[in-house]
């Protein structure tokens, strides 16, 4: 464990989280929306156009930090953080999976673009990263290798 | 873990909060069989949504492809010991849950 | 690198730390084998297709255990030639379909508890070897066998050699770590056929 | 004055060995982001609840530093109890006390011991709340008793021990350096140097089948891919290849639970 870690699991310690485990199905039905044509699209072209990310231009203000051989493809973990100016959303990608698109996260005021999350990776594939900022399509990606490991049985 | 706990903590970093959020749900990608050969249904959280102090702050739309038992990790600007955090999730079945703490 | 010099100093470091006998593998004779057996027959129990009767030592199993693998000449030869003996070489062309050689080399089933019973497609020889290049997923306990057909032919003689080696490694190197793939049951005779013809056939990837 | 050199270079390596493993990188981020942590609520909440014939919680069970004590219990384990006068590891010492204090039947508490993804196994979860107490702690398994010596023995002996349908040893994967299945690494677990770092982090998340693993689990699968019969949970050879271990990786500050490939 990492230093970094153990000093935030000491930190919380202390935090008793108040677990308020219910269930409010009506209210997020209604806030919640899924963008049917970006996550069920089979191609990244066609992920991109249900994002409305056709264009996008690479920038190197996108950081993608994951880790460049993945031991196990059933949890690749990935940070992604914006440093463009007025960034209002980001989304991932993975190029080989069957449907690519796997998280879009849109920040409002109060939230920093950034987000860490694990995905699956059926393959080595890119990781490309998009960023939403003053209205225009930023691109970034990032290759991660995928290896077997075991005895296979 | 089909169903079951969910944790969160949120703790004070260089001039942002970092909210780190657990959440126990199987996502099914509709491709697995299992041990009796049979597809096991997509299942799979679609919508996380971050609040501080009853305002949205982050809403994510999810697929499939993230990985069994989600673990996310959010930044709020400043956020003050005390803050009230709260984060829920909804599945394509309907299902959620949510989770509410204060900054620590 | 692993043994860069930084390294080796931690290794002497941490051995240091450790009471001498850790690491090394300790002496056993008949008695202690005897006794092993006795609390493995108390302590495990069959499921599926792994019977008890696996607890059993044979003759070859004893011998390295006695000998940490490193028995004398006069005890190891006679056990090699009687294991050789009793390999029961099909009669002409061994080289079989390279393509299904593959499959079964690529897979790790066969023989465990938790596989149905009878022989599966699984050699589990990616597992400890290089064999197609085009495979980067491969194990290092065993030699490299990447070009093997290449650099050896096709001869009978070396058809003969890959097939009893699959077969039973024990009659070659009686303390080999390789398991005795057809005398344990794992892999049948078409089987091992197609793994010499992935080793030896001149379009198999393993010899481009 | 050579040590203190010896010492200082020694210590200056620790980065290097660090990254020897080229998935190093993955494992210190997936460990960051692994959710080993509601394994560990799921323990703690099956550690207080009632149950059993005895409706009694297990708050009160001796892991070896005193009824109830958990702090520093598991990196004390297996270890010798006066009260069973047997070596027990962390699986066997739960099961008795499954059976004594909620008076469970042995076949009741032991008919799922290895779960799965969509369900795990209350050994698991309590495994994970349990280890968790120790982390920081160095591994100090119970090396004085007798029975204590005779396991490490029996244990030693087992690791080296060829048998079954493919006439493996542990060490006929776990006794080369610089060796790998796939690609996975191959720690010689008869090496302190590297049986250190990785008991330090059982029992562990399994990224590959979203599960949490056990010590019992990890020496039933492998003599499961040895291609032996199985071993009984919680028998003296699998304790003894515990102790064993665990000896092996004694002083080592304890880590975990951690994540597996």
């Amino acid at each position: 464990m990492s230093q970094q870690r153990r000093q935030f699991l000491q930190r919380t310690g202390i935090l008793a989280a108040g677990i308020v485990a219910g269930l409010c199905k009506p209210l997020l039905a209604l806030a919640a929306t899924w963008n049917k044509d970006a996550f069920g699209a089979k191609t990244v072209a066609d992920a991109l156009k249900g994002l409305g990310a056709m264009g996008a231009v690479p920038s190197t203000a996108i950081v993608i930090e994951a880790p460049q051989i993945a031991e196990n493809g059933a949890v690749v973990p990935v940070e992604v953080t914006s440093n463009l100016p007025g960034t209002t959303s980001m989304a991932v990608l993975v190029e080989k999976n069957p449907f690519p698109l796997a998280g879009k996260f849109d920040f409002r005021e109060g939230a920093l673009p950034y987000a860490k999350l694990n995905v699956k990776m059926g393959e080595t594939a890119d990781l490309r990263v998009i960023a939403w900022a003053g209205g225009k399509t930023f691109v970034a990606t990032k290759e991660v290798k995928v290896t077997i490991g075991g005895c296979g049985g | 873990m089909a169903a079951g706990p969910m944790r969160m903590r949120a703790t004070q970093g260089a001039g942002f909060t970092d909210v780190r959020v657990l959440m126990t749900h199987p996502m099914e990608t509709g491709q697995r069989k299992d041990a009796d050969g049979k597809i096991v249904p997509l299942h799979f959280i679609q919508n996380v949504t971050v609040k501080l102090n009853g305002k949205v702050v982050v809403e994510a739309e999810t697929s499939q492809a993230v990985s069994r038992n989600p673990v996310f990790s959010f930044r709020i600007k400043g956020g003050a010991k005390g803050d009230k955090i709260e984060v829920s999730w909804l599945d394509n079945k309907g299902e959620s849950t949510s989770i509410e703490s204060a900054v620590a | 690198m692993r043994h860069s010099l930084p390294l080796c100093f931690a290794a002497m470091l941490a051995a240091c730390a450790a009471p001498a006998t850790i690491g090394e593998r300790p002496e056993v004779t008949t008695g202690d084998l005897d006794r092993i057996t006795a609390v493995l027959k108390r302590d495990f129990h069959e499921r599926g297709q792994a019977k008890m009767d696996r607890i059993e030592l044979d003759a070859v199993q004893r011998l390295c255990n006695l000998h940490s693998d490193n028995p004398p000449e006069a005890l190891a030869k006679p056990l090699e030639q009687a294991q050789f003996k009793a390999i029961p070489f099909p009669e002409g062309n061994l080289i079989g379909d390279w393509k299904r050689g593959e499959r079964v080399a690529q897979s790790g089933r066969g023989s465990m508890w938790s596989d149905k019973p009878g022989v599966q497609d699984g050699g589990s020889c990616y597992n400890c070897h290089q064999l197609s290049p085009r495979e980067p997923a491969h194990g290092t306990l065993g030699p490299s066998l990447a070009g093997f057909g290449k650099l050896r032919g096709t001869s009978a003689e070396m058809q003969k050699y890959a097939y009893g080696r699959i077969y039973n490694s024990k009659a070659y190197n009686v303390c080999s770590q390789m398991p005795r793939l057809g005398h344990a049951g794992t892999l049948n005779e078409q089987q091992i056929k197609d793994l010499v013809g992935l080793l030896l056939d001149p379009a198999s990837p393993v010899n481009q | 004055m050579t040590f203190k050199l010896g010492l200082v270079l020694a210590l200056a390596a620790a980065p290097a060995l660090a990254q020897q493993s080229p998935y190093a990188e993955y494992q210190r981020m997936a460990l960051e982001n692994a959710p080993v942590e509601l394994f560990e609520l799921g323990g703690e909440e099956l550690w207080k609840k009632r149950q059993g014939p005895k409706n009694a919680s297990l708050e009160r069970c001796d892991l070896g530093q005193g009824p109830g004590v958990l702090k520093g219990a598991y990196a004390g384990l297996p270890r010798h109890f006066a009260d069973t006068d047997r070596v027990m590891d962390l699986e066997a010492r739960l099961l008795h006390c499954m059976t004594t204090l909620q008076g469970r039947s042995r076949q009741e508490a032991t008919k799922r011991v290895f779960g799965n993804a969509d369900r795990p196994s209350e050994m698991e979860y309590l495994s994970a709340y349990v280890a968790r107490q120790s982390n920081g702690m160095k591994i100090a398994p119970g090396r004085t008793h007798p029975k204590e010596q005779e396991a490490y023995d029996l244990g030693r002996k087992l690791f080296f021990h060829r048998a079954g349908a493919w006439d493996f040893s542990c060490a006929s994967c776990h006794g080369e350096e610089g060796k790998r299945i796939r690609m996975s690494d191959l720690p010689v677990l008869s090496n302190p140097q590297f049986a250190r770092p990785l008991m330090a982090t059982w029992p562990a998340y399994r990224v590959s089948t979203s599960s949490f693993v056990t010590l019992q689990w990890r020496m039933n699968d492998c003599y499961r891919q040895m291609r032996m019969p199985e071993p009984t949970f919680g028998s003296d050879t699998t304790i003894a290849l515990i102790a064993y271990m665990m000896a092996t990786a004694a002083g080592e500050p304890y880590r975990g639970p951690a994540i597996k490939r």
